[in-house]
């Protein structure tokens, strides 16, 4: 047992650190805690700009291998880059999708033709990706995609519908389960297939939220054409590649949030002693209760990073996405009860307050990504070795 | 013994219930004109219809069921009630009867609200909060140091609240009344109670609209080849919901009836039923969201509007902690 | 809506008060509180003194029509009766399985014979009751009952082991659920017995509890005669009878706890009071809660009398064990938070206190009797019509 | 950085479970002789093996795991602890020597205990309540007014616990003992935190042992023809535990290892680990019972052992309520 960093370890800390102090400034500097979960698709072309700036840096795909671009940092100093971005507030990144999902498909399942063409363009941001995996009727059963791709010689003409799409207005490329086969059972006759945000017959509808935001969307094709050469994996495998990206989704990713957490913790916290609430004993324990768990919360998933000698995190892993999910949830509801009769009053602008947004937003975050009725079903499942 | 309600009140819920099905966002003047429901509790000899707050608790269950908004809770419940229980002969056939027409009225405690003797009288001053239907208030009662009194002349701005479908706004007075405006037996509680036991029965049709939507969703939903309903997860979700809305309905009923029957122990069945109530539209309208998914948070679908609803009433007349408190104190004495 | 008692009702409330009063003196004020739940095996001798008293003053069997030998009284007066009974604190009713169960099985399901021969010792007390449904592999599924029963003759011989069979030694008769088909669908080929306990080849074994005591019995039979004459219903009838006493089990009988649930509240409001925990916010709220939501119990129970008009009871009142067992269970533990440290020390008599007893003991009221997960089985499906 | 234990501290903690498996209850000699747990977390210049809390730790996830009767909390955690961190170099090699050797000695701190100067050094005076091991203590660390003291002359009661696996006792102290029976830096704190790690490692091996308990009869149990564990109401159940018991698991190994490494934030991770980790034993313990049925509250399967010892144990060195009082005025200051 050691949680002590290394001394290269601080030092890169430093280094992100200072850059990230040096350049959220002048118009950066407004974009601090903004585009991140449930206001994703708030100043677009801010992000954008920011972006290139991180590009230019070469802080974009950090944890990437060199050979495709990355920096290769190890896992412990991408959780501080996340870390020192989140402390930083700097703005949600508009290319995580790219970066965090898609490109890490493509490094496992995609030729190498593929990550040429691809990779690149995600680690200089020119190319932004948005996620076509759910469907109305395949939420959390994903294997029961009907979104159907039919052939057109060697390329494929889909027609169906995703939802949950974020940044789908936004993006320049999707990837998209869709079914080759009706023939073969559920998991098989799935395919994933890339195809650009501008082909034709590609209509986006946003989807108004809890909150009033529109950051995911419905995404209609309708014979849109993806070609052949752009399918991930076999014909039919997309089962296998989908299930991948889904680990992904579960990984380093979430690492930094901690401290958006905190980030809000502490807005909670002033506002309790703001209003005196701070003295009440009830609201004190709650306080210390959702502090107690943030706290482990980030125990936990430094410990996913010592994970077993064949590199896969321990099982312990598997309750990541139900505890914050549900740690959030009640931060929501805690917000609420600290601000007390005021939690229901708009402020002047008639916009909701950045609590009130948790709280309404949060109900969503146990539902999204795998509710946390499918989580206690995988770690029953998959952790405890319980029966289907 | 019927812990039940009539025939008769049974009827009076129905047409409530069907009424609002096609009139969910009905105006206050065809509300007057076609339903009359504010002076459903106000006797016979003040021009009301002379039944009591059973009869109104039940239409407001419907009202609150599909989240209508319809302020009866303002001028049939708090208003009219402050004048029932505190108002001379002459301000209650007055007052009520204007009620019973159809006169908007809302009672405004959230002050500080002050009143001073004058030469004409009193002169009242201050500002309130969250004042329910204020800014459409023809005349308000408002709670001050020296008891109620019932005023016209005042300015109110509405307040933008997570809830919309419940109007609140801030109500500033600046003026002076005659001595006749005092309600001599005046009493807030009293008052209160009556918008508690209002309040509990919205709540209640509020978290059943909540329970059947998630069951009906349960069940048409599938996911993995079988309905969503059919895995414990979510039948026992809705499960403990009909417990919660079951239990708010006997509480709620029974406050009702102990008001009317002006029982020992009414003013405890309505902080009882109020706190339960609020507490079990809560859990059902978070729940029902999460048992419709992805859909459950998406703005065009009500649940989130039932959401809004439930928080928001947490905190109006009185947060359920806060009724908890009171009874407590009642059980256990001062701190 | 009309929650008055009639001036009859009121009358009759004092008659059985005036009663009880006047007859829990002398030897049987000692019984007082004794012989419920978590007590059913104490006191028995006393206990069946008192049941003596009770039938000479016609108070057995109240609800009971009077060509039964009962009272013939209405459902109110019932409840009156209980909530008297609960307020004097008169001790568990020694022969509630024969009235409450068994009596109103054979009121439905038995031949007038057998009504002749069973209900009259029921009515004055001379022949004591046991339940046999519950077997290891038959707690929740009691359509998996293994229990056999083999011809001899008219007669059957019972072969299996019962479990969770409460005041099992102290019994006279019990009925039993056994299997006389092994060839029909796990519901069929079921046959309720009613069976002697004095006959040969039945054995008794107590099983100790969490609390120390010992008020259930495993009952073993080896080859134990029943009488072809003491079957209830059908041959293969067995499911049929067994859902009818399990709806009587729901019924009534629960009707006066909340007075025994208010003395033990009571007594925790008392030590707080006591210890100075009465004066702190956070135990004030839950003293609060657990008061608000018995009073709802009672309503909720008087709510069940008020069924449709086929008599049958409102889908409400299918909540009832639910709602019971988990309030219990909660005020259980807020005892123990009432009493601090004081909760885990022991009585000077070495045995445990009313209140670390009511702690240990309410983890079971979650369980027998349809645990909550059960319960909510029930509830979903029968009174919310969700599929199975 | 390895957030997880050595190699060489998984092999301690196997052949403590190991060991344990046979000897469950072993006598307190047989413990010192065959395996010398007091030892691991001293020095070895006062005769310890010099390894650090995080083994003490590992080794008391075992011993909570069967609630073995083995009060290595009281010695080499709270009475240690207290020299460790509070005596002279004198007392630290006397009596941590013979702690290191197996003399048995426990910390009395629930007073009021106090001590008074007098001509030979101090009087002490008081009884303490609950003090773990006392009975059998051949030394005490007390805490009074003036700072901590080590004493031998003390009568001690056994006190009947509803946890029989756990023995406290009642001491009594009417004696006067030399200036140098004083430990110069006594800090109660610092002595109890030593405790809380422990205790809350203790949580999480016992947590585990209910939590795996439930698993595996989930999955032989069956009911309706399947294994219960493949019904969502008890498979979710056992998930939540598993949540519970991991983020234990994180917050004491945590708060192990950072009191070794004397990390600013070690008293915020030892209340944080010792808060969780009751709470989540209490709640392992009680859904163990829930998950095994009628079994579960048996007297002979030891469901209801656990479950005595989480409630016991929540008020043992501190209610998790107490510990959150104090790291919310750690974050919102006094009331």
């Amino acid at each position: 047992m050691d949680l002590h960093f290394t001394e290269a370890d601080e030092a890169f800390r430093i280094e992100i650190r200072t850059w990230l102090e040096g350049n959220l400034v002048d118009e950066f500097a407004a974009l601090k805690g903004r585009g991140h979960l449930g206001d994703m698709d708030g100043v677009i072309p801010g992000r954008r700009r920011w972006e290139q700036r991180m590009v230019e840096a070469g802080w974009t795909c950090v944890g990437w291998p060199r050979a495709h671009g990355g920096r290769g940092l190890s896992l412990l100093q991408e959780v501080i880059f996340n870390e020192e971005y989140a402390r930083a507030r700097a703005p949600g990144r508009l290319g995580h999708i790219g970066e965090g999902l898609l490109g890490p498909t493509l490094m496992a399942f995609g030729t190498p033709e593929q990550q040429a063409r691809f990779l690149p363009r995600i680690v200089d941001g020119t190319e932004l990706w948005c996620q076509g995996y759910s469907e109305p009727n395949a939420g959390s059963d994903l294997a029961n995609v009907k979104c159907r791709a039919e052939p057109d010689g060697d390329d494929y003409r889909l027609t169906g519908q995703k939802v949950w799409t974020s940044l789908a207005q936004d993006s320049d490329w999707c990837f998209v389960l869709a079914r080759t086969s009706t023939e073969a059972k559920r998991h098989h006759g799935i395919t994933c297939f890339l195809i650009p945000m501008d082909a034709d017959g590609i209509n986006v509808v946003p989807i108004k939220q809890i909150t009033g935001g529109t950051e995911f969307c419905e995404v209609f094709f309708d014979g849109a054409l993806a070609k052949g050469e752009h399918i991930i994996g076999e014909v039919g495998g997309g089962w296998r590649v989908a299930m991948g990206t889904l680990a992904f989704e579960r990984g380093a990713s979430t690492l930094g949030q901690q401290l958006n957490f905190q980030t809000e913790l502490d807005e909670i916290i002033q506002a309790a002693k703001h209003n005196g609430t701070a003295a009440d004993p009830v609201i004190r324990q709650r306080i210390a209760d959702v502090y107690i768990r943030l706290r482990i919360m980030r125990l936990n998933a430094l410990r996913t990073l010592t994970g077993h000698d064949d590199g896969t995190p321990p099982r312990a892993a598997m309750i990541t996405k139900l505890y914050w999910a549900s740690w959030h949830r009640d931060l929501g509801e805690l917000a609420m009860d600290v601000l007390g009769a005021d939690c229901m009053v708009l402020p002047e602008s008639g916009e909701l307050s950045e609590l009130q947004r948790l709280f309404l937003w949060t109900r969503s975050d146990t539902i999204y990504a795998g509710t946390n009725q499918i989580q206690r079903n995988i770690i029953g499942e998959r952790a405890l070795g319980l029966p289907r | 013994m019927r812990f039940a309600p009539t025939d008769e009140q049974e009827q009076l819920q129905e047409a409530a219930r069907g009424w609002l099905s096609e009139a969910p966002n009905p105006s206050w003047n065809r509300l007057i004109t076609e339903q009359g429901w504010p002076a459903i509790a106000i006797d016979e000899d003040c021009g009301g219809f002379g039944f009591g707050f059973v009869e109104l608790a039940l239409v407001s269950e419907e009202i609150g069921r599909v989240l209508a908004p319809i302020p009866l809770l303002a001028s049939a419940g708090l208003a009219a009630g402050a004048i029932q229980t505190g108002g001379s002969v002459t301000q209650k056939k007055s007052l009520l009867g204007a009620i019973s027409q159809g006169t908007r009225a809302a009672l405004a405690y959230e002050g500080p609200l002050t009143a001073t003797r004058c030469a004409n009288g009193w002169h009242l001053n201050g500002t309130a909060l969250r004042v329910i239907d204020g800014a459409n208030a023809k005349f308000l009662i408002i709670a001050t140091d020296q008891g109620l009194f019932h005023v016209t002349d005042f300015q109110a701005s509405p307040t933008a609240s997570i809830d919309p479908t419940r109007e609140l706004a801030t109500c500033t007075l600046d003026c002076t009344v005659p001595e006749d405006a005092r309600l001599p037996q005046g009493d807030l509680e009293k008052a209160l109670m009556r918008g508690w036991v209002l309040q509990a029965a919205e709540a209640v049709g509020a978290a059943e609209a909540c329970l059947d939507m998630a069951v009906a969703y349960a069940k048409v939903r599938t996911q993995f080849g079988k309905p969503i309903g059919s895995f414990q997860a979510i039948k026992h979700k809705c499960s403990d919901l009909f417990l919660l809305v079951e239990s708010a309905r006997s509480a709620t009923w029974y406050a009702a009836w102990a008001l009317d029957a002006e029982a020992e122990d009414a003013v405890l069945a309505a902080r009882t039923a109020v706190s339960y109530a609020n507490d079990a539209l809560f859990k059902c309208a978070a729940d029902s969201i999460q048992i419709h998914g992805g859909i459950g948070f998406t703005w065009e679908h009500r649940c989130h509007e039932y959401f809004r609803r439930a928080r928001a009433d947490q905190q109006l007349l009185g947060h359920p902690r806060a009724h908890r408190a009171a009874i407590a104190h009642h059980l256990l004495g001062a701190i």
